[in-house]
Formats: structure tokens, C-alpha cells, sequence
């Protein structure tokens, strides 16, 4: 297992009214691995996840995308900046 | 030049700074903020970035657009935090040679920004009730 | 608001004067005197004008452009006289509810200025040598 | 005959070096009279106007449109404003 740490933001910073959420992942874990495991432990979240895009050191990530706990991860809901 | 901040835009400022002697056509976007809403009227904004991905994005936005048209300068501006009806949230300016080029690259711009940069903003109601756009 | 001006055009103030409640994007487009054209280069240019009939014309364009978009405000201001390279010679600066209108707007003034309103210039080059630009 | 006062722009201008020009033409006139005449009378303007129109109490007239002493007529040439 290894623990990841996701940034929250917007309207899933507010549902879990924290920053940043940890969740252990068996590893090696993509992102979309990652997706199943915070739906399951944040409840919260599951259904605002399938409208977010999963972000890798500042990069938009696929599902297939390979995680390790060094990453910057964050939680990007639809954007609606301008 | 890419910036968020949470003070003010000065889009005098940034108009002036993309004058430039080749450049025949300089073009300049405000976003404000905006009473109505279909039939929702908004009192204030807050807007929250994140931050490092939004700078990366935008100046790779601007990396794009400067190997499409022949851009003298670019800025963009976004604001964060709280702001009323009317208050400027993002500015961009360019110029070009001419002005076709200046006023597509200004539209991509701006296009761009609200596609693919990691801000949100929440709409507050006379009520006191929020909620956040998402997209 | 149509302006003929001997005098430097204060941007500024126009870019203020069309931001309104109901709209969420304004757009500014500067024309100036650009350095070049093609292998010419330019010290200055004079811009005359015939005033009663291009304050006409500009009014014209203003008003078919709200038959066309809700603009909340349109500013066309047109400098007249001797510029230099980098000087604003015409201004136009719209308000709508919504940005890619305001960009067709602003597009759309700016082009019918520049092929229907009575208004020349002539390129002066560093040699002494002048010649009207016939469009 | 009537006698037809037109404005000068730019290259005519400075073709002319005057600011107006008169010219008579036979009544009734028509703008297509009126080119007829001032190329006839002002040989330097005779090249330029085929790329001119000509506006009549400041609007753009066609060639059909009839003429009198009163009416502000203005040579103008391709406009290069912006």
C-alpha cells in the first residue's frame, strides 16, 4: 500500500471542508485506481469525481496515468475561471 | 506576461504595456462580473485558483498561441478572491501587425483560459446563498 | 459615442466608460502607427478627414452593429491629424452580456471604419517622401 | 447649366491644390455627368477618379442619382482611415 494526498479544491474542498484528503492505494497505482479508492473512502466526493479531471504535477492525467507518493496530486472539478 | 493576483487589475497599465512600434492592432479583453446570470442575479464572486497549475497553464497557453499568430506582446491577468458586480476577474491583451491576428489571438486566449485553467469561481445571491460554477 | 479628436485619444477612459452592470465582457481594440508596411517604413502619418460625413458614417456603423448584438456600450473615437510610430489613432471599445459577442462586435466596428468611413492617411517616410494611402 | 461645387480629399487635394472645385454641367446633371465633366475640366483628377465615389449631402451616390446647385458633393477617394 501507498498513501497519496490529494488537493481539494472549489466545490470538493467545501464537501470536505479540508484542503486535502490522504487515501492508501495498493501499489502500483494509476489514477484511476486512485479515483476508486477516494470514492469508497470520502463518500462525499463520489458523486462530484466523475466530473473531475485527476492533475499529476500540475498535468490534467489520464486513468491509466501511474501514481507514486512523491506526486503532486489534486482533484480538479470543472473549471469555470474568467 | 502571466499573473494571478489578488489585488486589482491594472488593465491601464497592461493595455500600455503591449503597444509596440511593429504592431498595428493591440486588442484587450475584460471579463467582469456580472449582475445576471440567466435569471440568478449575483451581489459577489469569490474566485480560487490552484495557484501553480494555473500559472503553468496559462503560460502554456500563451506559449500556443505565440506559434500561431505573430504576437508582439501577451498578457494576462486573472484576479482571485472576492469581487463585485463590475469588478475586472481577467484581462488579456495583445498585439499583432494587424488586427485580424490580434483579435483571433485575444478570443483563443481568453477561450483557453476558461477551458483549461484550474479556477473556480462561486456565485453569491442576494440571499446569501453560494454556489460554485462548474463549468 | 462617435468622436472625431485633433488630440491623443484617452483610451482609458473609454475602456471605463463601456463596462456596465449587465455585461460581462468588454473588449478595446487600438489601431496605431506601425513602423512597417510591408518593406516602408513610416515616421508619421497624417490623418484627414471629412468630419460632418464620417461622424455621419460612424454613427451608421454603430447602429447597424446594435441591430446586430445587445451591446451595452459602443465608443468609436478616431484621432485626426499628424501621428507618430506607436500612437493610437482609433479606438473602439464595446460592453455586451457576453465575451464572443463583444469580440464579433468590436471586429465588426472596426472593419466598417476602416471601409467606409471618409477618413485617409499619408505614410511619411524617413527620406522626406509621402504618399496617400488609397485603401 | 448649373454650376456644382465639389470637396476635395487627400490625393485629389493635393492633385488640385484646393480644398473645392466648380464645375458647370448642363441640367439636368446626374453624378455620371458630373465625373464626365470634372475629369474633362481637371485633367490631374482624371486618373484618380475612376477609384473615387462620390457622396452627395454626405452619402454615397451612385452614378444614376440626380444633382442640384444645393447639394454637398464630396470626391472621395478609397478611404484608408483606422
Amino acid at each position: 500500500m501507498i498513501t497519496l494526498t490529494v488537493l481539494l479544491f472549489a466545490r470538493a474542498k467545501e464537501l470536505m471542508d479540508r484542503d486535502a484528503v490522504s487515501v492508501a492505494v495498493p501499489s502500483p497505482a494509476t489514477v484511476g485506481d486512485l479515483r476508486t479508492h477516494l470514492a469508497a473512502a470520502f463518500p462525499p466526493l463520489a458523486v462530484l469525481l466523475p466530473r473531475c479531471v485527476i492533475a499529476v504535477n500540475h498535468e490534467f492525467a489520464e486513468d491509466s496515468h501511474g501514481l507514486n507518493p512523491a506526486d503532486e496530486i489534486a482533484l480538479i472539478p470543472p473549471v469555470s475561471g474568467g | 506576461m502571466i499573473r494571478l493576483t489578488p489585488d486589482p487589475i491594472d488593465y491601464h497599465a497592461l493595455t500600455d504595456a503591449v503597444v509596440r512600434p511593429e504592431c498595428g492592432g493591440v486588442v484587450l479583453f475584460l471579463g467582469t462580473v456580472r449582475e445576471l446570470t440567466g435569471d440568478v442575479r449575483t451581489v459577489f464572486l469569490d474566485y480560487e485558483a490552484y495557484p501553480p497549475m494555473a500559472e503553468k497553464k496559462l503560460a502554456e497557453i500563451e506559449a500556443d498561441a505565440r506559434s500561431k499568430w505573430p504576437l508582439g506582446e501577451v498578457a494576462i491577468v486573472h484576479r482571485l478572491g472576492r469581487m463585485h458586480v463590475g469588478e475586472v476577474s481577467v484581462a488579456v491583451a495583445v498585439s499583432c501587425p494587424h488586427r485580424a491576428q490580434a483579435f483571433e489571438a485575444a478570443r483563443f486566449l481568453i477561450d483557453r483560459v476558461k477551458e483549461l485553467v484550474p479556477i473556480w469561481k462561486k456565485e453569491n445571491a442576494p440571499d446569501g446563498q453560494s454556489e460554485w460554477v462548474h463549468g
